[in-house]
């Protein structure tokens, strides 16, 4: 879902990049705000850990593997402004070091999986885990926001790739959105065990301070 | 039982960590490998269940050559405990970790269960059985992995470091265990008096290579050899 | 893990690995941006971005296999582009596909997306390599620090650079525990076991950032990360700068004709 | 130097890990602390630069009390060396993590440079100043981490398990540096032999309490002393 440089057109990239500047920016102002002492090292070694935990794939249909993106998990553990933050890092680190993703395409990337992906997973989370009440909710919640993450922040991209004259969208979108409707269930399976296991073993992390 | 044949690898960035191994071990040995830090000895036991593979060279085990097609089998074969229990217990209870390998060989649920309390009551553990892992000593947790490995029932068990950072009690206690298992055992540690008391013969490497191999009793008592290969 | 190959070439030596890293940072972003905006059609300005390219490559005097080896990473995405573009693309026909079931045209107008694509995604990467690999990636976190980037994300990379790699060996060793007693096969319980490897993940990193906390602390950390850097503009940064955005204007001169 | 008095400490989970401990150490001693895994060694370290704070009981250095109004002073004279060097090597090179400590002195920059020059060429390691610490072994990593806490310029330093998986090589140069330093030493370690080679007065621990406090190699040969404790 990493977007090369090349594949999206001046307006849409610019464009992106500007909004995607704008979150970043106020997340940032949030984050000085709330951000103790503490949180300094912690912010820095949770980017790490989304990453490293991006390295374990996981097999799909077909011989193919997708791997974990850990937005909505930064998102709940930190809160959603400190997982844009996180995931613009992670994603700013992937272009640099592993050419994973280009420089003028870094906006929209941040956008799909920063913005759409963190947010909005953040909110669907937020929304079923108060309407349902203890465990379950935060389990059901965190399922369903994790695979609605993967969804929108596909779709997004595909949209992207539409507005840009790349791939037409009657194309790109059933075929981005399928496949990660797929993937997704990856996600939502491993963000809630991974949720069920903190509650289980340290359920005072899910206690931190959010931003 | 192991048969390694001119072992050479390569890192990818260039690092020669082993330079031609060639060894044997027959079943029911216990061989401690010792060597510095860097020496190549975590290298080579991760060659010994295929998780790494030679640059050039060749293993076999029981007859099988570490390969993709009987990579399975290598794998039930040749059990391994490694360093940090951390990183070897990851399931959320004592008794789903000692789970995981008897479910990934497809035994039936009720087979596995009576396994799993059968080794827990071996080692006395069974009072741990829904405890996790995270929250246990790091004698205990040595255990665990330990039994996670030994319900599998390989014929070959691998140990890294096994009793790197026990306390000394612990580390009696686990000396004791690792005394009395029947299977062939490899060691590797950069602990001498350990290793005196665990194994019969000990191999030194030192940059990749073999630079000695015999009885366990003459290596630890060879101060010549010892000091050369900063070892002591 | 080896993931460090990029840092065996930032501590080598040649012209441009002496520059003042704002100065690389902002004369590679400049090009990245001039090449994206380059209209497909102007194929003489991408053989002009090639050649400059290809220069900067022989200033850093770096394997030339390193470069290649770097822009083939790029390839799964262009390959899905590649696949599926020029067929689906409307417009006018450039040639026919007839191959036992396959009967399909592609069109001029999918096949210029594709070569857009293709060069301008692969010179990206190449100059951003370039870049990673004549500074090491401290210098580059100074570098944006001068160049107004919030102290806050510059400080969040500059841990988690030290500390990715701490974490990408925990995770490698965990990976080879999880494969010595896997025997295939069950895709959902693999699922299962990389959630709860993640999860185990997430509490040590997080007791390890305590950890780190409290050895900031002990040297008197009070909230904020001091740092001195040597950054010097020299003039060999000017004459660069002067030559790039030279060579520059030569270019955009040829294709405004 | 260091004075303790009646120090308890409880975690937030009840469990009670330090239990009425006296201690007082004197100016340029150097002081071992042993006891099993889990007997309280970690916690009674942190408590000397005030990472933790007693539940009861009172510590002073050189006369302070460790409370909030001193803690500053008390971190300039009490320097720590943890455990794992990644956990204090947390800048991105090794002049940069020398001079983490010196800048939040608020020295000026010419003189952290020079402090940082003079301390990696006495531990011989100034052709390490630009390197990443991941780049590191072990052994290089705790001598790093060792030079950020002297180039401060401490009274007293505080090591937890200094020589832990080194090794011998390594373990050897790091105990001919700590035998070198003239500050106040604290060291504590389940590891007898490196003990009795670095410090003169020997303390065991077990379950919070102080069992035992003497003269090194009295302590180190009293085997009853150290089977009842799970020392050996």
């Amino acid at each position: 879902m990493h977007i090369p440089d090349g594949f999206l057109d001046t307006k849409t990239w610019v464009a992106l990049s500007a909004v995607s500047t704008g979150f970043v920016a106020l997340s940032v102002v949030r984050a000085n705000r709330k951000i103790g002492e503490k949180h300094v090292p912690l912010m820095g070694i949770m980017s790490a850990f989304i990453f490293a935990a991006q390295m374990l794939n996981f097999p799909v249909a077909g011989g193919t593997s997708g791997h974990f993106m850990g937005a909505v998990l930064a998102a709940v553990l930190m809160g959603p402004f400190a997982g844009t933050l996180i995931m613009s890092i992670v994603l700013a680190v992937q272009c640099l070091m592993f050419a994973d993703g280009g420089i003028t395409a870094l906006g929209a990337n941040i956008f799909n999986m920063g913005v759409v992906g963190s947010l909005s997973g953040y909110l669907i989370y937020f929304l079923l885990s108060s309407a349902i009440k203890g465990k379950t909710g935060k389990l059901i919640g965190i399922f369903i926001a994790s695979w609605a993450s993967i969804v929108l922040a596909a779709s997004a991209c595909a949209a992207e790739l539409a507005l840009s004259g790349t791939i037409a969208l009657n194309v790109a979108l059933p075929a981005m959105a399928g496949v990660h409707m797929i993937i997704g269930i990856g996600e939502a399976l491993i963000t809630t065990t991974v949720l069920t296991l903190i509650l289980a073993a340290r359920p005072d992390l899910l206690e931190l301070t959010k931003i | 039982m192991i048969s390694i044949k001119e072992l050479v690898f390569k890192y990818p960035d260039g690092h020669l960590a082993l330079d031609g191994i060639n060894l044997s071990v027959s079943a029911g040995e216990s061989v401690g490998i010792i060597g510095s830090n860097g020496a190549g000895k975590s290298t080579l036991l991760l060659h010994l269940n295929g998780t790494l593979r030679p640059t050039t060279g060749t293993i076999s085990i029981s007859s099988l050559p570490v390969d993709d097609r009987n990579i399975r089998a290598i794998r039930r074969k040749v059990g391994m405990v490694f360093q940090d229990p951390d990183d070897q217990l990851f399931m959320p209870t004592v008794s789903e970790d000692i789970a995981f390998g008897l479910l990934n060989l497809g035994l039936p649920e009720n087979e596995v269960k009576e396994k799993t309390d059968a080794i827990l009551n071996r080692f006395g553990m069974s009072a741990y059985a829904d405890k996790m892992p995270h929250h246990m000593s790091l004698g205990e947790k040595k255990k665990i992995a330990l039994a996670g490995i030994l319900v599998l029932e390989p014929e070959i068990i691998v140990f890294d470091e096994p009793t790197a950072n026990l306390d000394l009690h612990s580390r009696k206690d686990f000396i004791e265990i690792l005394k009395g298992l029947k299977q062939t055992r490899i060691i590797a540690s950069h602990n001498l008096e350990m290793i005196a008391r665990v194994t019969q013969r000990v191999i030194v490497i030192n940059k990749g290579k073999i630079i000695a191999d015999g009885p366990a009793k003459d290596i630890v008592s060879d101060t010549a050899l010892l000091e050369t290969n900063g070892l002591m | 893990m080896e993931y460090h190959l990029i840092d065996t070439y930032s501590k080598r030596d040649s012209l441009l690995h002496r520059l003042d890293p704002r100065t690389k940072i902002i004369v590679f972003l400049g090009l990245i941006i001039m090449i994206v905006l380059t209209p497909p059609k102007q194929f003489i300005t991408f053989g002009q971005y090639g050649l400059l390219i290809l220069g900067l490559v022989i200033l850093s005097r770096i394997q030339v296999w390193f470069y290649i080896s770097r822009a083939l990473l790029v390839m799964p995405f262009v390959l899905m582009i590649v696949i599926f573009v020029p067929f689906l693309k409307e417009g006018q026909t450039a040639f026919r596909i007839d191959f036992w079931f396959i009967h399909a045209q592609v069109t001029h107008e999918g096949l210029i997306v594709c070569w857009n694509a293709l060069v301008k995604s692969v010179s990206s990467v190449l100059l951003i390599t370039l870049l990673v690999a004549t500074t090491p990636f401290n210098d580059i976190l100074h570098g944006l620090t001068h160049l107004r980037i919030p102290r806050v994300l510059i400080t969040m990379v500059s841990f988690m650079y030290r500390y990715l790699f701490v974490l990408l060996d925990e995770t490698e060793r965990m990976q080879h525990a999880r494969l010595s007693r896997w025997f295939g096969g069950y895709i959902r319980r693999q699922i299962k076991v990389i959630g709860n490897m993640i999860g185990l993940l997430f509490i040590r990193s997080y007791e390890r950032s305590e950890r780190i906390y409290a050895s900031m602390l002990a040297r008197g950390f009070d909230g904020s990360i001091r740092r001195i850097d040597n950054l010097k503009f020299r003039a060999a940064d000017a004459v660069f700068a002067a030559v790039i955005v030279a060579l520059l204007t030569i270019i955009w001169e040829t294709y405004n004709l």
